[in-house]
């Protein structure tokens, strides 16, 4: 039963099974373990994270495309929401409005990527999008009277699944028992069909093909597969995956704007995650996301404490200094990628080999 | 059959593939050879679909070709090896196997795109590939990445992957290249169980005589793109064409 | 209620695009606090603790920032941020936590105007109050303005505001640039076509935030054509690039040599010995809230209840570096003065120094009230 | 066979973008204060993409951490020129180059270095692999900007062109910034340097060959690794020479001055086709051209016509106008 | 006297176990051919000479000098041309760059010396033919071509080709068969990996073979052809 659940896909090494564990549980039960409204944001975060990354996982680590521009399907299901959110008024009705027209959009767009992606090269491509995600959020900035523009939209969203909606006065386990709790709820059921979803693809013949067509595009012509329908329908798919973790982000934060989903930050941040976690490997994303999200929350509170530590040392302080979480998470990236050039699950897959 | 009719193709002004007509039958093995650079992967290219001719039409069966994909020529019954191995590099040999099996099950188009069967379910293909490894003797080798493999394997492999395809055509390129005597034989050995299917179409492009001379039914020979001679091996290899255009000016290597 | 902490989160960008912006802020906020309390850091022997937190200029973080600050951290009032997007985001968490929010130093007119709720106070200014000011001090009879400023909200609404405030001059054309744009050359173009044919004083008024330096149109053209430069007032950094246009006028919302009071002095001493520079733009607004704040609860005698606080903070003045500001009832913006300015070049300072033309009183201004109460 | 003709149909592109203009903007004088803004521009953008050509062009490292050497540039020439604000305030064109040239050659040398270190600790590990590439370089570009805001602040500072270099002068009626005259000047040279090199010694093609199999190269005799290191210093230093020119135009710097102009500088390298010294200059002049001409025509649409330039350009011809490297 | 000498050569492709000691003997002057079956380790070998991959143990000499933890450019400069399994063209370069970049004296074509082009023209004609063409088309035996005679382009001391005849024509292989006689005249020493059994017995003076990451034999090649038992154990040939 659970092999089914997770398409066969077994992780393949005791320590990331525990690890993987690890994080369903803390996710499941974060509200409860980890009190506190930062810590709640933090998980939200981490599940919309995990969505994103496995949908451009799909794209990259299975297919092999490089696209930048992939934060702007995300961009787009946020959007899809907000503008609905906000025209429309708080009711389920137009979210689904907004959802499916987020999806429409994306849809089509992506239909454009994917086969454009086989007109040029792959690094022209990976400029092209480049230029296109940095156009889009200009876009997006500039049509002001629909998106809000750089100040973005802030709405609201149905009763229930808003923090002032209180199901019981009595708190549970300490936990209050409101609207935001059964948003968190919400969103956590859907990363977890949606991982899912995005597992059983990969490990249908259909992702055993992508891989085939990363590896060597014109072998797998030559052996019988039509190259265009499958990265097409791999951008197409990846894109709709994005959209959906770019509605549960809007739908968790009730606001959305260019910085928000579009920024070219969360597009460098996604490309991190998925080489920290192991490409190609979609339960990278989610130990990925996870370490990553809760790295990056927690940076400047860590080095609060690290400069009044190093208070001794002038120089010290001032590197260590929260104001400088950045340089931290640069080094990070570094780090990252020296250290773990074929991601983590693919380090723990090896050690568990050898 | 297999008939190509004035297959050209021209690279700029260079005429690689010169109106090449020739039509091959099931049950017969045709060597191609010819000087390096006469054109002999090209022609093959021409035929798979990996060029678009410059004039002329390729026919399978009565059928036209001419147009489609490699991928459509591939389901409509063409099967090739590479001069120059092409495989998918990191991944194991199995899985390279597996995959050219599975393009040719059950119309690759709806098994490809099935996005929600798993593919473990599909043992099936398993199997088969694992018997295909074992005819190349590759089976201890299965789950090693095919890029550490020694040079020797991957031309077995390379075969492997033509013979999951099950085509009615077969088009071999210098199979045996960088292979040594030991085990040149496992490829060849190959090629004549399928010589005995009479329903098998084999096109065998070699520059190593001994191994044309053994297995050939008809020799063709290509120079500059431009066929010039056709026929029986003992008769072809004999002219005076293959004598000094191929086999040089030391004919000894002939007799 | 006595001696229990009051607590304070004070949420700026202390890091991102805006990150000098909001450590101005922060130290004006607590030289503030400091200047208040005299010193003790105390009202009615109640600590006052200030939270300090980093939205990173990211709205969403803001967001949460807030939220967490009022229930986590127990916050009794919060004060943020530099952006405006970021700010604007962060008003309705005060609406569903029913706890104060000063806004400072973010400036978009919507703060306090169709996105306010009674939570909201700003001591900053707001954008029309900056643009009437500068009409104000542009307004004069046969003069014939183009207006030059960054195609966004801050842009646009700026423009407007300025437009609606001008009685004598007239506005011959107005062009919106993208916010990246570095080469002025076709703007000025456009500009000097736009002036064509008219007579007068010939004025292009320009605002703008960010690395470019717009005032180069001037070079492209406009002098040679007898068009002159004007825009109001920025931080000191920019204040640099004034330097070339001595007698330009405008208005400032803060410049440390300007205001005569002692507030400011006090100010500009202190600023001196702990920083040994001048204060800037927005230390001025982070102390001014923190005096709004101090004012409030010294009247409340400590108590932090946010209905007590609304209440009395509406209507209330309170003393700044810039003199007396008040909220006013009816959407808490602050009111207060700005200065008209003329650029003199002193080779003591870097930049263009900003001498005091006429002190622009809140009474000789008329803000708009655009929310709906 | 007979060798290669000259492709000379790219070099047309600058003029018939230029005449297809003109009747648009309606007046002589506009028209050419338009095209020799737009073309100097042009020189500035090639001066800082000249570094980029070599990194991501010919060495194949997609380097999105090219902004720090810009950067470190920029915030190297405000500390000369501040402490040698006699020089360049005072009213005389040779006080002025004698505290312009120091800060340009002291903003080479510093980025060169900083370039050496960047390519020992970040690039190196990671030749040949491009997200990994993208990865890392961003990785240390964050690193870089955060260090330029620990030593310089996180505030913009001002960096003023040397008097003799401020002002306008005029033309058949169109007004020309000085500055941009010496952009044109140094982007000239730069040009002539790097084409030079280029074409007359065998540097070119090492780092071609070195970059499709650098064992082979290796096995030819040469030390490519000293080589790629060279470069890779020479394509920071000039990134470092076009982040003073860059910032001496903006007339101030922000920390994140490189990044800023990181995707435009990938737009000029893509239309130029890649590791070609003449495609870049004609992106460059082309990025430069449009600018102006679609602000003066169509603000709305300077925004992306970038994008456009580059999309028309790429269905042309889908390798950049001239292609060295075929990637 | 040994022009080049690896002696209990070991070495190690990440976490395998490749080479088990190999010694290996190139007399000055001489053709040695090194033969063996697939995955025998004779590849590696070539490439543990170069210093593409490290000895773990054991050493290499070249002209009286320790090579061993030597850098691949500075063994190159040495005097050695090497051409590797997969030829090593570079695609994206034309004909002539290849030629040019191998030439390491010249500076541009005009500086090759000419005789000497002529002569390689002659033996490979391809090169001439398709001279400002990029070296990625060409076919197969062509590009085989291009990697000899760039390897031959200056005059060196040590010539090391991993299968020189693979892909190419009869005709061709003659033409190879002649250069190689006229090379070992010249002076120059030659190590070749080599299946063509044909090939290898018209040519060498000396012979090796290897298996499972040792040498295996060693003796001339006249004693190696006239052996057929030799042969058959050692290479599993049926003659
Ligand atoms: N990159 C690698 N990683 C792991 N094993 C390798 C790698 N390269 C080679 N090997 C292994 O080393 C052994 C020797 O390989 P080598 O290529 O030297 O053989 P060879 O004698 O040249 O064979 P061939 O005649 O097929 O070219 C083989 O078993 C091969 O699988
Ligand atoms: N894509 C291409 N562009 C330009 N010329 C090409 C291209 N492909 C092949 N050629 C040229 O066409 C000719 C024929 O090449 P082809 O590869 O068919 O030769 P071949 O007969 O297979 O030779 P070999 O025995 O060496 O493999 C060669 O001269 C080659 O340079
Ligand atoms: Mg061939
Ligand atoms: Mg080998």
């Amino acid at each position: 039963m659970l092999k089914r659940l997770l398409s066969h896909d077994s992780p393949r090494s005791h320590l990331l099974a525990m690890l993987l564990i690890t994080v369903v549980l803390g996710l499941a039960f974060a509200p409860f373990i980890f009190p506190g409204v930062k810590a709640l944001s933090v998980a939200a975060k981490v599940l919309v994270f995990i969505v994103l990354v496995a949908s451009f996982d799909l794209l990259l680590g299975y297919t092999g495309i490089v696209s930048f521009a992939h934060t702007m399907f995300f961009g787009i299901g946020a959007y899809g929401i907000a503008i609905a959110a906000t025209r429309l008024g708080a009711g389920w009705g137009a979210m689904l409005v907004g959802l499916g027209g987020a999806l429409v959009v994306s849809l089509v767009l992506s239909f454009a990527v994917g086969l454009f992606s086989l007109r040029v090269r792959a690094i022209f491509f990976a400029m092209i999008t480049l230029a296109v995600a940095s156009a889009f959020q200009t876009l997006a900035s500039q049509l002001s009277d629909i998106t809000g523009g750089e100040d973005g939209l802030t709405f609201k969203l149905p009763e229930l699944i808003s923090p002032s909606f209180e199901f019981s006065d009595e708190p549970f386990l300490g936990v209050s028992l409101d609207g935001r709790l059964l948003c968190y709820y919400f969103l956590f059921v859907a990363a977890v069909v949606l991982v899912l979803a995005m597992l059983r693809i990969v490990n249908s013949p259909f992702g055993r093909v992508l891989q085939a067509i990363r590896e060597n595009e014109f072998r797998a012509e030559a052996i019988g597969y039509r190259v265009v329908v499958y990265r097409t329908t791999a951008a197409v798919l990846s894109a709709l995956f994005a959209t959906l973790a770019g509605a549960m982000l809007a739908i968790w934060l009730r606001y959305n704007g260019p910085d928000t989903s579009l920024s070219f930050e969360i597009m460098v941040d996604v490309l991190l995650i998925v080489v920290i976690g192991g490409m190609g490997t979609i339960y990278g994303a989610v130990i990925g996301a996870t370490l990553f999200v809760i790295a990056q929350s927690y940076l400047q509170d860590l080095l609060k404490l690290g400069s009044s530590a190093a208070s001794d040392l002038p120089w010290l302080s001032a590197l260590l200094s929260p104001d400088r979480w950045l340089l931290w998470l640069g080094v990070l990236f570094v780090l990252s990628v020296y250290y773990f050039p074929t991601g983590i699950v693919g380090r723990l897959r090896t050690r568990a080999l050898g | 059959m297999l008939e190509t009719k004035d297959l050209t193709i021209r690279f700029g002004g260079h005429v690689a593939v010169n109106a090449v007509s020739c039509a091959f039958a099931p049950g017969t093995l045709t060597a191609i050879v010819g000087p390096n650079g006469a054109g002999k992967t090209t022609y093959f290219n021409l035929i798979s679909g990996q060029l678009k001719a410059s004039a002329g039409t390729v026919s399978l069966d009565g059928k036209s070709l001419s147009g489609m994909s490699p991928s459509a020529r591939t389901h409509a019954g063409l099967g090739r090896a590479f001069q120059l191995t092409n495989l998918f590099p990191n991944l194991t040999v199995l899985e390279n196997v597996r995959l050219a099996v599975q393009a040719t099950r059950a119309g690759a188009h709806r098994h490809g795109l099935n996005l929600w069967s798993i593919w473990s379910d599909h043992r099936a293909l398993t199997r088969r590939a694992d018997e295909l490894l074992a005819q190349i003797n590759l089976k201890a080798k299965e789950h090693a990445t095919v890029a550490s493999l020694p040079h020797g394997d991957q031309r077995k492999l390379e075969v492997a992957l033509l013979m999951a395809l099950e085509p009615k055509v077969f088009m071999f390129d210098e199979p045996t290249a960088g292979m040594n005597a030991a085990e040149a034989p496992v490829i060849l050995d190959l090629i004549r169980q399928l010589k005995k299917d009479k329903s098998k179409t084999i096109l065998l492009v070699e520059h190593k005589m001994d191994v044309v001379r053994e297995l050939a039914d008809r020799i063709i020979v290509l120079h500059n793109g431009t066929l010039v001679a056709d026929g029986d091996p003992a008769e072809v290899i004999a002219s005076p064409v293959v004598q000094e255009a191929y086999l040089g000016v030391a004919p000894k290597e002939a007799a | 209620q006595s001696g229990k902490d009051i607590r304070i989160a004070h949420i700026y960008s202390n890091t991102g695009p805006l990150e000098a912006y909001g450590k101005q802020t922060a130290i004006g906020f607590n030289l503030g606090l400091e200047y208040a309390t005299e010193g003790t850091m105390t009202v009615n022997g109640r600590k006052i603790v200030v939270m300090e937190k980093d939205d990173q200029g990211k709205p969403d973080v803001a967001k949460s920032l807030l939220a967490a600050a009022y229930s986590d951290d127990k916050a009794d009032l919060a004060v943020g941020t530099s952006s405006s997007g970021a700010a604007l985001a962060m008003l309705p968490v005060a609406e569903e936590y029913k706890k104060l929010l000063v806004v400072e130093p973010a400036v978009a007119d919507s703060i306090t105007g169709d996105k306010w709720n009674k939570y909201i106070f700003r001591t900053a200014r707001n954008s029309s109050q900056d643009a009437i000011s500068n009409a104000v001090a542009q307004d004069k009879d046969g003069t014939s303005i183009v207006l030059l400023a960054q195609d966004n909200a801050f842009g646009r609404d700026g423009m407007t505001a300025f437009k609606e405030s001008l009685k004598k001059a007239k506005v011959v054309g107005e062009e919106y640039l993208p916010p990246a744009t570095t080469d002025f050359t076709a703007a000025a173009q456009r500009i000097l076509d736009k002036f064509k044919g008219q007579g007068g004083r010939k004025v292009v008024y320009i605002v703008w935030a960010g690395a470019a330096n717009p005032f180069k149109v001037s070079d492209l053209g406009l002098k040679s054509n007898g068009i002159e430069i004007a825009g109001g007032g920025n931080i000191l950094p920019a204040l640099v690039n004034y330097k070339p246009f001595p007698g330009m006028e405008g208005s400032i919302y803060y410049y440390f040599g300007i205001p005569k009071n002692p507030v400011n002095e006090w100010l500009v001493s202190n600023h001196y010995k702990k920083y040994k520079a001048p204060p800037d733009f927005f230390t001025a607004g982070g102390f001014a809230a923190a005096t709004a704040i101090v004012t409030a609860l010294k009247k409340t005698g400590g108590d932090t209840t946010t209905n007590k606080l609304i209440s009395t903070m509406e209507g209330m003045s309170f003393e700044t570096p810039k003199g007396k500001m008040t909220f006013r009832k009816e959407d808490h913006q602050a009111m207060q003065s700005m200065y008209h300015f003329k650029i003199k070049v002193d080779p003591a300072f870097a930049w263009g120094v900003p001498e005091l033309v006429h002190e622009i009183k809140p009474e000789e201004m008329n803000i708009p009230i655009r929310n709906k109460r | 066979m007979k060798g290669m003709d000259f492709d000379w149909k790219p070099l047309l592109l600058v003029p018939v973008l230029a005449l297809i203009a003109l009747p648009l903007t309606g007046s002589f004088s506009t028209w050419l204060t338009l095209t020799i803004a737009g073309l100097a521009m042009g020189m500035i953008i090639f001066i800082i993409a000249s570094g980029l050509t070599l990194v991501f062009g010919l060495m194949d490292v997609l380097n999105f951490g090219h902004g720090v050497f810009i950067a470190l540039g920029a915030y190297m020439a405000t500390t000369v020129l501040g402490g040698l604000s006699d020089w360049s305030t005072a009213d005389a064109l040779g006080r002025n180059l004698m505290a312009l040239v120091p800060a340009l050659v002291i903003a080479m040398v510093a980025a060169g270095a900083l370039g050496l270190l960047f390519e020992r600790f970040i690039v190196r590990p990671v030749y040949g692999q491009h997200l990994k590439q993208i990865l890392i370089t961003m990785g240390g570009m964050i690193i870089g900007e955060e260090l330029i805001k620990v030593i310089w602040g996180p505030a913009q500072l001002p960096l003023l062109p040397p008097t003799a270099m401020a002002g306008t002068v005029f033309w058949l009626g169109a007004a020309i910034e000085k500055y941009r005259l010496f952009a044109v000047a140094v982007g000239l040279v730069v040009f002539g340097g790097m084409a030079w090199t280029l074409s007359r010694t065998k540097v070119g093609l090492l780092i071609r060959a070195g970059v499709q199999d650098r064992e082979m190269v290796e096995s030819l005799g040469y030390r490519i690794r000293r080589l790629f290191i060279g470069i890779f210093v020479v394509g920071s230093a000039l990134a470092g020479l076009g982040g003073v020119m860059w910032g001496l135009f903006q007339q101030s710097v922000v920390p994140q001055i490189g990044a800023q102009v990181n995707v435009l500088l990938f737009i000029v390298i893509i239309i130029g086709g890649l590791g070609s010294t003449g495609g870049a200059l004609i992106g460059a002049l082309l990025v430069g051209l449009m600018a102006n001409y679609s602000g003066f025509l169509l603000p709305k649409l300077a925004l992306f016509s970038n994008i456009l330039l580059m999309v028309g350009i790429l269905l042309w011809r889908p390798q950049g106008v001239y292609p060295v490297a075929n990637r | 006297m040994n022009l080049l000498e690896l002696s209990g050569v070991h070495t190690h492709i990440g976490a395998y176990h490749i080479l088990h000691g190999v010694d290996l003997a190139v007399p000055k002057g001489q053709l040695t051919m090194l033969l063996g079956r697939n995955g025998a380790g004779k590849t590696t070998t070539l490439r543990t000479v170069m210093g593409l991959w490290h000895a773990s143990q054991g050493s290499v000499r070249f002209a009286d000098k320790d090579i061993t933890q030597m850098q691949t450019p500075q063994i190159a400069g040495l005097g050695i041309a090497y051409v590797p399994e997969n030829m090593g063209i570079f695609a994206d370069l034309t004909v002539k760059e290849n030629m040019v970049l191998a030439a390491r004296s010249a500076k541009n074509a005009s500086q090759m010396d000419d005789a000497r082009l002529k002569w390689i023209f002659k033996l490979f004609p391809a090169v001439e033919k398709f001279w400002n063409h990029p070296a990625g088309k060409l076919s197969g035996g062509q590009k085989q071509m291009l990697a000899v005679a760039r390897a031959i382009v200056e005059p060196r001391e040590l010539l090391i080709i991993d299968e020189p005849s693979k892909g190419l024509a009869p005709a061709i292989i003659n033409n190879m068969i002649d250069a190689f006689d006229e090379l070992k005249r010249s002076g120059v020493t030659i190590l070749l990996v080599e299946q063509n059994i044909n090939f290898a017995q018209r040519l060498g003076d000396t012979v090796a073979v290897m298996d499972n990451g040792r040498v295996v034999h060693s003796g001339s090649m006249a004693a190696f052809s006239a052996d057929a038992q030799l042969q058959q154990s050692l290479l599993g040939l049926a003659l």
